[in-house]
């Protein structure tokens, strides 16, 4: 196992901020590779800037002056000699152009090729691509549809209720349900002008409603030469307006077979395409059959959950891969062992969700076996109003789903984080909840949880009590 | 482990203590600590009020290296009102071409609009230009130095 | 373990502990630290009024169950200096049986040695006996009460 | 895997400080049993007092009046309705006598059975017991000697360099070496000095002195009713003073085969014993050969390293044990995977180990990928001078060595601990030098590395820059 011979890195740039940022810092420390953080003004005093080699500030804090310009994270390659770039998540991280323009200027791109990015980012592209590999999808529209009649025609084929879609949409805008084949007019007039204000193109596609899916993820990995593996699913069905909040993996609701199946299946599909990287698989789940809805071709943020049950370091892997090592890790190599759930903090009311950025006046993260916490804040540090809300992840494993889940319980009851608001009284509450200790969830439950009042008083009192 | 003989012992002069204790007292410290020639005297009190709690007393460990490029306010001069600042991360340069004279330097009276450094990035040359009338006081930069968004590069008052 | 050397012991010149204390005491200072010489003297005094300490931003999560047995210092009056604290850990009974009178009430004129409570601990009774004369007028523990090292009893003026 | 049927106890009280009352309480809380943490006045702050369900003040600062004080910890069980006691490590942790006092309370003492702790307690019979059950031993004295023709007799026997032991010692004192036959005389009178002096017993006894060492454990799990099993081994070589400093396992020194037939030899011995809980058999390694030093009757500070490469949590094994549970973990589940170092963060200067209690100002422990700490010390703390001077363990694991020193080097860079002493930058030194990376150390290569001032200064001056 010695990474000798290997190519590697000398100078990794890190083209992201947050609890991301870090982690990719300590990936890279624990291969031996230099680091620079870029930030804006608003994060000179974050964590990985700190721990970091070498750092530069890029642009003031909005991000498309910073963490979104081009020209300045090259030039900050440039003048620091990084020969790698690692984009994290969100950003530039599916950015084929930006991909392209790396590759360009002599820095390696630590992701896809840009032609998957593209593919993948364009979702009729992405779903004819998934079909043409084999990876099931939901029964719907083969392309973009602008005439009524013709919608009308597939929406019998595959059956009421039917979902409109917007072709090139995102974050559930341009979306409509039609129930009946009475709705389907009003649905299509609604989702294309929905469509066309939000992405200036009205071309919608229709896809089987599923009324309770679960939101079930497929990680890969592949070294672009046509090795790639899968490694198990994660369960990310609790969700919250289309945020993740609590992952978990494997699935309470997949059995064996289902998880061997689907996994290899993708792994043909990313054998097929010669995939390089990690990317994820995004299905939802009915009944037992799973429905591809699309593919992120970067790292994820619930990533932790496989590291916890397969014991492989994504993000290291990651780099190697990039850096132009073929993959070691052989399919029968990867074992599930244990039950892992990751939870994301957010600085955020627990029941408003409003953000509560601010400066944290205490910070004590729990500790002990199988407990994980990946975050970039410490005592006195400000969470920034600019950005996403994310305090940190904390991740448990346990041997059993069981034993994560009390694991989580005392963990969640030691973790403190007080002069900002925060979304761990959630936790306290979910952690204890039958439907989540029972695996009793889709991707709706946590909405309709949160508007009947499923927040747990006492446990909101603990949290002021704290804070005392 | 002093082994001084125990005669020896220091007589140490509590005026001092009491005087500071007064100033204590009369200033509406918490507390005092002082030190010179091998004397350390520290007096405290604990205010009745106690709504101020312990600052925090640390910040995360700085980095290990210092940084490679010019950093953003590095110095207290930066935070001087004529200081110009570069507008992106790049490259500084101070003259035109590599065999020019130098568009200004300290003492130099330059006007409103006056082009005083370049920065280049992505192989482009953006100019900075002086944007009021003054004379160079400072130059935080060298020719060619690498330069952080907002790093300062000159002082013209 | 901490391996304290016994050889070579200070004789350490008390007196001048003694007048930092008194300067303490005198200013209401809460603490005092002088160094000199390689001896280093440190006097502190919690201050009475202190009964809310500081809260320190955050503690720890306090336990989420209320503890069962008297905590020590509960309350302010447990600073009073005319409490009696609890030699042990154990169960505190305020009478010798369960249907005898109570050895005191609140307003009980006691004297130097009189009993005044039991402490029970692995199937002994401990007896708590007056340590002054005076006028019992606070009662912390109800009869058959479980109390800590420490948990104030009673409070004699 | 569910608990439901097995028998369980209702509330524990833990009879110790520090990190491992903090670990105990999270094991129980894992298992949903109720807390009671006892503790000493200068204890009142401690982090397992304030996350415990319930907290019994028992003494005043002293251990012999508060943590080693009998009748305060069983009135505490009893004003509590604690039905179990769980007493850690040292204080009365491997006392029998309070074990059964314990058992005659009605109170169950989560250890071993009464009767395998005295006779591990006492050198010579446990070397004894060890012999007679297979385990190998230094060759030795068969008892206790107090004839000098008989030493001399035995150590020809065995051959010099011997070494000269206190019958009833421990922590080095009453050991002298005798090199030659000429050296023994002199080394059997002062070592029956001096354990006449320090135990009141100046029986002595004889045994092969080995010259480069090292120190390996091997971790043993039994349920008392015949079922045992071991669990690797530890390298706990890198000792100052007797007191181990950094641990790992797998050894670097050992070989596959070695690891399986020791470890063979030690289970049997423990199923043949009937030993119930946790335990640890301590051997001398030298050229191939192990020989028995002593057993630990208890969990042993450095327990984690297992932990992490067998994914077995040993305290909530020896609580389901000690509830009653048989051994649910057989031999060939147990799969050791990757490799974990501990290392001991102690609160003393780093080059000259004087202990440095105090207030911790600041406090950011290290998080991420295969990072751990058992700590119970939070910002705001005062380590109080009454105790031993452990701040915290860092444990890190990898699924190569390699990948876990570069792992735990970048994890010291992230500790921060302000306001006290502490020996961080040792470690720091250590993780960098190459006999460490090679595993090329024995028992004396510490306290020969610290002779020779093997601190490095840059990393010294790293820390006091993370105080400016």
């Amino acid at each position: 196992m010695t990474e000798q011979s290997a190519p590697m890195f000398d100078k990794i740039l890190i083209a992201n901020r947050g609890e991301i940022a870090l982690r990719i810092l300590r990936a890279a420390k624990e291969l031996g590779i230099a680091t620079v953080a870029v930030h804006s003004t608003a994060d000179a005093e974050a964590m990985h800037v700190k721990l970091a080699d070498e750092s530069v500030c890029i642009g003031p804090p909005p991000a498309r002056e910073s963490y979104l310009n081009i020209p300045a994270l090259l030039t900050a390659c440039e003048i620091t000699g990084a020969d790698a770039l690692h984009p994290g998540y969100g950003f530039l991280s599916e950015n084929a152009r930006f991909a392209d323009i790396c590759t360009e200027h002599g820095v390696t791109f630590i992701g896809p090729k840009a032609e998957h990015i593209r593919t993948m980012g364009d979702k009729i592209e992405a779903k004819k691509t998934a079909r043409r590999l084999g990876i099931p999808c939901v029964p719907g529209s083969d392309g973009g549809i602008t005439d009524d009649a013709e919608a009308m025609r597939v929406a019998s084929d595959i059956g009421f209720p039917v979902l409109v879609k917007a072709a090139a949409g995102g974050g559930g805008r341009g979306m409509k349900v039609a129930r009946t084949a009475d709705d389907l007019s009003d649905a299509l007039a609604t989702a294309r002008t929905e469509a066309k204000a939000a992405f200036g193109d009205d071309a919608v596609y229709l896809e089987k409603y599923l009324e309770t899916p679960r939101h079930i993820e497929i990680q890969v990995l592949g070294d672009g030469k046509g090795n790639a593996i899968h490694l198990g699913e994660r369960d990310c069905s609790l969700q919250r307006r289309h945020q993740k909040v609590w992952e978990e993996g494997p699935s309470p609701a997949l059995n064996a077979s289902e998880r061997e199946s689907i996994g290899e299946i993708v792994a043909k599909a990313m054998r097929e395409m010669q995939y390089l990287g990690v990317g994820t698989i995004e299905f939802l789940y009915e009944d037992g059959h799973f429905y591809f809805i699309e593919m992120n071709t970067r790292i994820q943020v619930e990533h932790p959950v496989t590291e916890m049950i397969t014991g492989i370091d994504l993000v290291n892997e990651q780099i190697k891969i990039a850096a132009g090592s073929p993959l070691t890790i052989r399919q029968e190599d990867v074992r599930l062992t244990g039950h892992a759930i990751e939870c994301r903090v957010n600085a955020e009311h627990h029941a408003t969700f409003r953000p509560s950025p601010g400066k944290i006046s205490y910070y004590h993260p729990p500790g002990g076996l199988g407990v994980r916490v990946d975050s970039a804040v410490y005592q006195g540090y400000t969470i920034p109003p600019y950005y996403d809300s994310l305090v940190g992840k904390l991740i448990v494993h346990g041997r059993t789903r069981n034993e994560a889940l009390l694991r989580l319980r005392r963990a969640l009851d030691e973790f403190i984080v007080d002069g900002i608001e925060t979304t761990l009284p959630l936790f306290r509450t979910l952690v204890r909840n039958a439907d989540m200790q029972n695996g009793h969830y889709d991707i709706h439950w946590l909405e309709k949880f949160l508007a009947n009042g499923g927040m747990d008083p006492t446990l909101i009192d603990q949290t002021l009590m704290d804070r005392a | 482990m002093t082994n001084k003989p125990e005669d020896d012992k220091p007589g140490f002069n509590t005026a001092l203590v009491e005087e500071l204790g007064a100033i204590l007292g009369k200033l509406d410290l918490s507390e005092i600590e002082v030190e010179q020639d091998g004397i350390r005297v520290r007096v405290s009190r604990q205010m009745a009020t106690q709504v101020s709690y312990s600052p925090p007393q640390s910040v995360i460990a700085p980095p290990p290296m210092p940084v490679a490029v010019a950093p953003v306010a590095a110095e207290a001069a930066a935070d001087h009102p004529g200081t110009i600042k570069s507008p992106m991360v790049g490259t500084a340069y101070r003259r035109p071409s590599p065999d020019s004279k130098p568009f200004v330097e300290i003492g130099s009276v330059v006007k409103a609009g006056e082009k005083i450094m370049l920065v280049e990035a992505m192989k482009t040359f953006n100019e900075i230009v002086a944007p009021r009338a003054g004379t160079v006081t400072a130059l935080f930069v060298d020719d060619g130095q690498p330069v952080e968004y907002g790093a300062p590069l000159l002082v013209i008052e």
